[in-house]
């Protein structure tokens, strides 16, 4: 029925010292579809891939604005996220009616961590089946932020969080050092060459599947926002300029990995259907 | 039921030299499910699972030296794409406290919760900053009550806390199970062995908190096993007279110095 | 019965307890009753007390001033309490008003600063952040009818650009290149604002001191519960500095030949 | 119903208090709580503690009770007097003794004065002067003999010779003229009973007769009305007739007590309907 | 302002604390009142609350008692919990906490005295409104108003400990003098490292300052010293 005798519960340590539970739930986060996350020295960008159930159906939605300066991309159970991502917001606000200033990025990803390890640690309760990439800007310059179900946040320079996010993640590792400069444009066509290597075989990137998160200075392509620089997600053909900016997949600078090499295949996901918490 | 009793006998005249077949051998018989069930010889399983925990994780040390303490880390990066600093695994207790951990960092954050909670208590009712050896008692007492219930897990993380009160420097140990002892030199996780040993062989009482600072650096690089670990970020802060009493960073400067010894040091220890 | 022995055992009231024993500490009174006679009441009244807090703009930043006495009613009875307290790197905030609600005050303030130092993550509290802080910690106090009964000054200097601002014991806030609490207000403030307004930007350090004492000198004229011991802030690009007490120059020697009240003239 | 649901107004009915108010103002008063209008008093001699109450209860200007019981028991060797509200000393006496039952069979020892002390002002303090007893405390333990008055707000004084109550000061006078240390027993029952005595002559509130209680180290006295100053005499005319003094007619003894036949109707009544 | 509930037992009171070189010394007259009723003449004010840490209490008798009472049990804790001595400013911090937190209920003016091994000697003084101020010396109770001026003009650093009890034993015997509320005896304590010391001044033994004639009086009658008759 278990795997292994160490799994069922949240409370046990195995005896290597590893948690099962955390473990299963970081492989939730995988069954969700990829997101991606740069910066640069004046933008931070998210980038995801929305799935849609059927012909009917409308895309889901994988971002969510925390405040003018947040916004986070979630892979894994939509529930639970939007609970933390309730529990952001309300943070969010609270520092600004009390200190007036936006809340340190650092700070609002640090107060859900800490709220993920409780569910890692007390009987009855599960650990979120949920990952964030969240970006944001504050006193000390724009940030990219990982989120995971462990109870863990680190900050990176680039990231990727769901399902084939490995590739995703070779891409970012072999360029992250030039993101740095990078204007706007720029950092979204590497974002994008990065999320295009999460598709299937078959599938592309395309108006209706794709999100775009950014927070920073107004890019070329942009009408001006309000207040300047705020978080904004730019969704169906505002994002087309950027996807023609692409360069053909086959011209892709970043290999293909050999699907192997994956190491998150190991629950194997099967299908591109959006985890559903009866599922 | 004779069978267990003599089973329990057999394991005790044994004594420890069997622990790591005991601890093989227990795996599957359900005495180790939860914290709050002793296996028929007595150990308390889910604590021993939990310090494995810790033995995973990159090594932290603290230093007690004449004039303040030390804390270092080996930082392990499990990815080129984290932002070197930024991701702390040294935090601040209070002005004059400083705590490393080696374990689950998800728990060693709970851990600095407790801590910097039972600071502000100190404060509130005695109105004075909190000693490092009351606020390691503290801390235990609480790690020490999630050993008791199978409802939840023991701490996966043991932690130094390293600071200067009105008695002078002070550097404590709290571990899983909930025990807390003070050291000189104090080393968990990894590389913990080699680290005491090379700590043993310093007259800590003797070195200055700069001197303190090149020791610590050079064990943590020491410590490090290059064939099988990822890459590793060197952490480390210090509180003492150097820094004015406050529990702050190594300054870049002597940071960098630091390392580049540390470097020579381990060709030259190779 | 009471527990006042020269009323015990002798008639009060002639209808009613005839012998001083009704066991309530107050006696009943059976007249008509204010409304809100059995309110909870709540907002006590200032014992110690500190008088005015002055803050101007200066071209480095912002300059503020207080004197060190706490009264007691009309006593001047500490004369040593520093009433300019610093709060982080970049912030002063100056209290006048209740002392111990002030020292409550530097209390919270302190556990604010510790759990921002914990943090360690790059990011400090300014004035601005303190001062927000404060007037919703003011209001809140005020809105459950247990107000800290302080006016509070917060002037501070944080990248690159300095802050002043009040905020009072009733959540009031405001903000001026001058500002004054309590009698500075009636008396400091014409001088300050006279001196300071619109020159804001030119104002030298020196000059912002010179300003400073010659109103603290005329507040110790005519201010009845004000002392001639006094600390100046500094708070600058450089950081925070709070003087040591110092004491000015006073003038009475005009007053040798003045003679009787009227038409005396020896 | 109607009409007067029309002309009475929802919610609570203050029309008794307008005409409580008015019948105050008329004369009328209110009613009392009884209370001890009250010489109480203690001292310590040589080989311990003599406490001493008058008798008085007033209720206003009504003497209630003429010889009333002002030395309560809180342990064998610890009493304790109380002046003010009759019922709160009482109650409160009454409580602390039962606690100090219960402390000294937990702690299989003797209770001791500064406990009985403490639990009283802790007590008293608790309800902020609102329980009217002003007690006079003392007793002998293991560590002595000790004395203490206890004030209504909760604060407790130590001395060697203590009074309460409207006639403490009249008490105090004798005390402190006449008090030495290290009395004999006799003197300083003497000396008690010349304080309480000069509370109930002095004082309106105190009168009647004179308690005290010897508290040494190995026995407790209660001296119930160990002076009698006010013994009522004799009256000087009885009113009672002579049996027979109305002559009678006729007699007729009737029985008061009926007696009534009962039938039990349906004998054994119907069954039960269990379905 | 009255603050002190009807019929409360108050302390109408002269307290005083000193700091000097190697210790404290706190002193109090004895004097309880109800109205003008003394319902104790020989009172102690001088509360023990640690082994070196003593409070002088003035205000209602029953709040001080109650307050020195909680201090004294936090203090004990304290022992128990750190093995070590409170330091004086930790029982003063105490001291406050209740009496702030508590100021719409309590009328207490504290002082707090006492001998630790961080910083030596230390007063502390608590006034009605539960603010902490420290300070080398204080005086506190309605007496205290009365001799403000002679504190100012005498008090000196750099004392030691007989100049400074006989500081105390002056200031308060003026303040008593003055002060219908405060009388009776003299109660000093002298707080030092190695333990404190009792001095006891009794109500006929009080130091003496002017007490001549206040009102104007008529020429003096010249005395004519008798002289013997001559006799022839």
């Amino acid at each position: 029925m278990f795997r292994n005798t160490y799994d069922s519960d949240n409370t046990v340590f195995s005896p290597q010292g590893r948690l099962h539970q955390v473990e299963y739930a970081l492989e939730a986060v995988k069954q969700g579809s990829a997101a991606v996350g740069l910066r640069s020295k004046t933008h931070a960008i998210l980038l995801a891939l929305k799935r849609s159930t059927g012909e009917l159906a409308s895309y889901q939605q994988k971002m969510f604005r925390i405040d003018d300066h947040v916004g986070i991309a979630i892979a894994g159970l939509t529930s639970d996220a939007r609970v933390l991502s309730n529990f952001m917001r309300q943070q969010a606000m609270g520092e600004r009616m009390i200190f007036n200033r936006p809340m340190p990025v650092n700070r609002l990803v640090s107060s859900i961590a800490d709220k993920a390890q409780v569910n890692t640690q007390e009987y009855g309760r599960r650990p979120y089946g949920v990952g964030f990439l969240v970006i944001g800007q504050d006193q000390t310059g724009p940030h990219l932020f990982e989120f995971s179900p462990s109870g863990n946040s680190y900050e990176y320079y680039a990231m990727s969080i769901g399902a084939r996010s490995q590739s995703a993640k070779t891409y970012l590792e072999k360029h992250y050092e030039s993101f740095a400069d990078c204007n706007l444009e720029d950092l979204i066509r590497h974002g994008l060459h990065a999320l295009r290597e999460t598709l299937q075989q078959d599938k592309e990137l395309n108006v209706n599947n794709t999100s775009v998160g950014i927070i920073g200075p107004m890019g070329q392509h942009e009408k001006p926002i309000s207040p300047p620089g705020s978080f904004r997600i730019l969704e169906g053909d505002k994002v087309e300029v950027y996807l023609q900016s692409m360069e053909k997949k086959e011209e892709a600078p970043a290999p293909v990995p050999a699907p192997a090499s994956v190491p998150d295949a190991a629950p194997a996901p099967g299908s591109d259907e959006d985890v559903q918490m009866s599922g | 039921m004779i069978s267990h009793g003599l089973t329990r006998l057999s394991l005790r005249v044994r004594g420890k030299l069997t622990c790591i077949l005991t601890t093989m051998t227990s795996i599957g018989t359900g005495y180790d499910l939860s914290a709050s069930t002793y296996s028929p010889d007595g150990r308390i399983f889910q604590v021993e699972y939990a310090n494995k925990a810790v033995e995973n994780s990159g090594t932290a040390i603290g230093l007690r030296v004449k004039d303040g303490v030390v804390l270092a880390v080996e930082k392990l990066i499990h990815s080129k794409l984290l932002v070197p600093g930024a991701n702390r695994r040294i935090q601040t207790v209070d002005r004059h406290i400083g705590m490393a951990s080696a374990g689950l960092l998800a728990d060693s954050r709970k851990i600095s919760q407790l801590a910097r909670d039972s600071g502000a208590q100190t404060r509130k009712q005695w109105k004075e900053p909190l000693t490092v050896k009351a606020l390691s008692d503290t801390v235990s007492w609480n790690a020490q009550t999630y050993t008791l219930y199978s409802s939840v897990r023991p701490f996966g993380v043991s932690t130094i806390f390293g600071g200067v009160d009105k008695s002078g420097p002070s550097l404590y140990i709290v571990e899983p199970s909930g025990v807390c002892l003070g050291y000189h030199g104090a080393a968990v996780g990894k590389g913990r062995q080699l680290a005491k040993t090379e700590l043993e062989k310093l007259k800590l009482s003797e070195l200055s908190m700069r001197e303190a600072v090149m020791e610590a650096a050079r064990i943590i690089y020491l410590v490090h096993d290059d064939n099988k670990e990822k890459e590793f970020e060197l952490e480390m802060t210090w509180v003492g007279v150097e820094s004015n009493d406050l529990h702050l960073p190594v300054p870049a400067d002597l940071l960098e110095e630091a390392k580049k010894k540390a470097k020579d040091a381990l060709e030259t220890f190779e | 019965m009471d527990h006042f022995p020269t009323n015990w055992g002798r008639p009060r009231n002639d209808a009613f307890d005839a012998y001083a024993t009704y066991p309530i500490h107050q006696r009943p009174y059976n007249g008509p009753k204010d409304t809100f006679a059995d309110g909870v009441q709540r907002t006590q009244q200032p014992i110690v007390t500190g008088t005015s807090v002055l803050a101007i703009k200066y071209k480095d930043g912002v300059m503020m001033a207080a004197d060190n006495l706490a009264s007691y009613g009309s006593l001047a009875r500490f004369k040593d309490v520093q009433r300019l307290h610093q709060v982080g790197n970049y912030t002063v905030i100056g209290a006048g008003g209740d002392m111990s609600d002030f020292q409550y005050i530097q209390y919270i303030l302190e556990e604010l600063s510790i759990d921002e130092i914990s943090a360690q993550d790059g990011h400090e509290l300014g004035p601005i952040e303190i001062h927000e802080y404060m007037s919703q910690l003011m209001y809140a106090r005020r809105s459950k009818m247990n107000p800290l009964w302080n006016s509070l000054l917060i002037g501070g200097f944080k990248d690159g650009k300095r802050f002043l601002s009040y905020v009072d014991l009733l959540g009031t806030t405001y903000s001026a290149s001058t500002l004054a609490t309590g009698y500075g207000a009636f008396i400091a403030q014409p001088l300050l604002r006279k001196a300071v307004e619109g020159r804001e930007d030119v104002i030298t350090e020196e000059e912002a001191r010179k300003i400073l004492e010659d109103s603290m000198r005329v507040l110790f004229y005519r201010d009845a519960r004000s002392m001639n011991k006094f600390q100046i802030a500094t708070i600058s690009s450089a950081g925070v500095s709070i003087s040591d007490s110092m004491q000015l120059e006073t003038a009475w020697s005009f007053a040798e030949n003045i003679r009787g009240y009227g038409a005396q003239t020896q | 119903m109607s009409q007067q649901s029309a002309f009475s107004s929802p919610g609570f009915d203050f029309s008794n208090s307008v005409r409580n108010n008015f019948l105050q103002e008329k004369g009328m008063p209110l009613p009392k709580a009884t209370s001890t209008g009250t010489t109480i008093v203690g001292c310590l001699f040589k080989d311990g503690i003599i406490l001493g109450a008058d008798t008085r209860a007033t209720e206003g200007e009504i003497i209630a009770d003429k010889n009333c019981e002002k030395i309560h028991y809180i342990t064998e060797s610890i009493r304790c007097c109380g002046a003010g509200t009759a019922a709160d000393t009482e109650f409160t006496t009454a409580t602390i003794s039962s606690n100090m039952e219960l402390h000294s069979l937990s702690t299989g020892r003797k209770p001791r004065v500064v406990t009985v002390m403490t639990m009283l002002k802790q007590y008293l303090f608790q309800y902020q002067g609102h329980i009217g007893a002003a007690l006079v405390l003392g007793g002998v333990d293991s560590t002595g003999p000790h004395l203490f008055t206890i004030h209504p707000h909760g604060s407790t004084d130590k001395l060697p010779y203590v009074t309460m109550g409207s006639g403490s000061l009249a008490a105090m006078a004798v005390f402190e003229s006449s008090w030495k240390p290290n009395m004999e027993r006799s003197d300083a029952l003497a000396l008690v009973s010349a304080a309480v005595s000069a509370g109930i002559f002095n004082d309106l509130g105190s009168g009647s007769n004179v308690d005290a209680c010897i508290i040494t180290a190995t026995q407790t006295e209660m001296l119930r009305n160990f002076v009698k100053p006010n013994e009522r005499v004799e009256k000087e005319r009885h009113y009672t007739f002579r049996r027979g003094t109305t002559a009678w007619k006729s007699e007729n003894i009737r029985d008061l007590i009926v007696n009534e036949d009962i039938t039990l109707v349906g004998a054994t009544g119907d069954a039960m309907d269990t379905s | 302002m009255n603050r002190l509930k009807t019929g409360e037992v108050n302390l109408g009171t002269s307290i005083m604390a000193v700091q000097f070189d190697k210790g404290v010394v706190i002193g109090a007259d004895s004097r309880t009142t109800t109205g003008s009723y003394i319902a104790n003449r020989v009172t102690d004010k001088l509360t023990h609350v640690h082994d070196r840490i003593y409070c002088c209490r003035s205000g209602s008798a029953a709040d001080t008692q109650a307050v020195a009472d909680m201090v004294h049990s936090h203090l004990q804790l304290y022992t128990q919990i750190h093995g070590a001595h409170p330091p004086v400013s930790s029982a003063a911090g105490i001291f406050q906490d209740i009496c702030y937190d508590n100021k719409d209920a309590l009328s207490a003016g504290i002082i707090v005295a006492g001998w630790d091994k961080e910083v030596g000697p230390s007063v502390y003084n608590i006034p009605l409104g539960g603010g902490l101020f420290r300070q080398p010396w204080a005086i506190g109770g309605s007496g205290s108003t009365y001799v403000y001026g002679y504190c100012d003009a005498t008090y000196q650093e750099g004392w030691g400990r007989d100049e400074t009890v006989e500081f105390v034993k002056n200031t308060l015997a003026l303040a008593m003098a003055r002060d219908g509320s405060s009388g009776g005896v003299i109660r000093m304590c002298v707080i030092t490292e190695d333990g404190v010391e009792r001095l006891f001044v009794p109500g006929d033994k009080l130091p003496t300052f002017w007490g001549g004639r206040e009102v104007l009086s008529g020429p003096v009658k010249k005395s004519v010293e008798p002289t013997a008759m001559a006799i022839e």
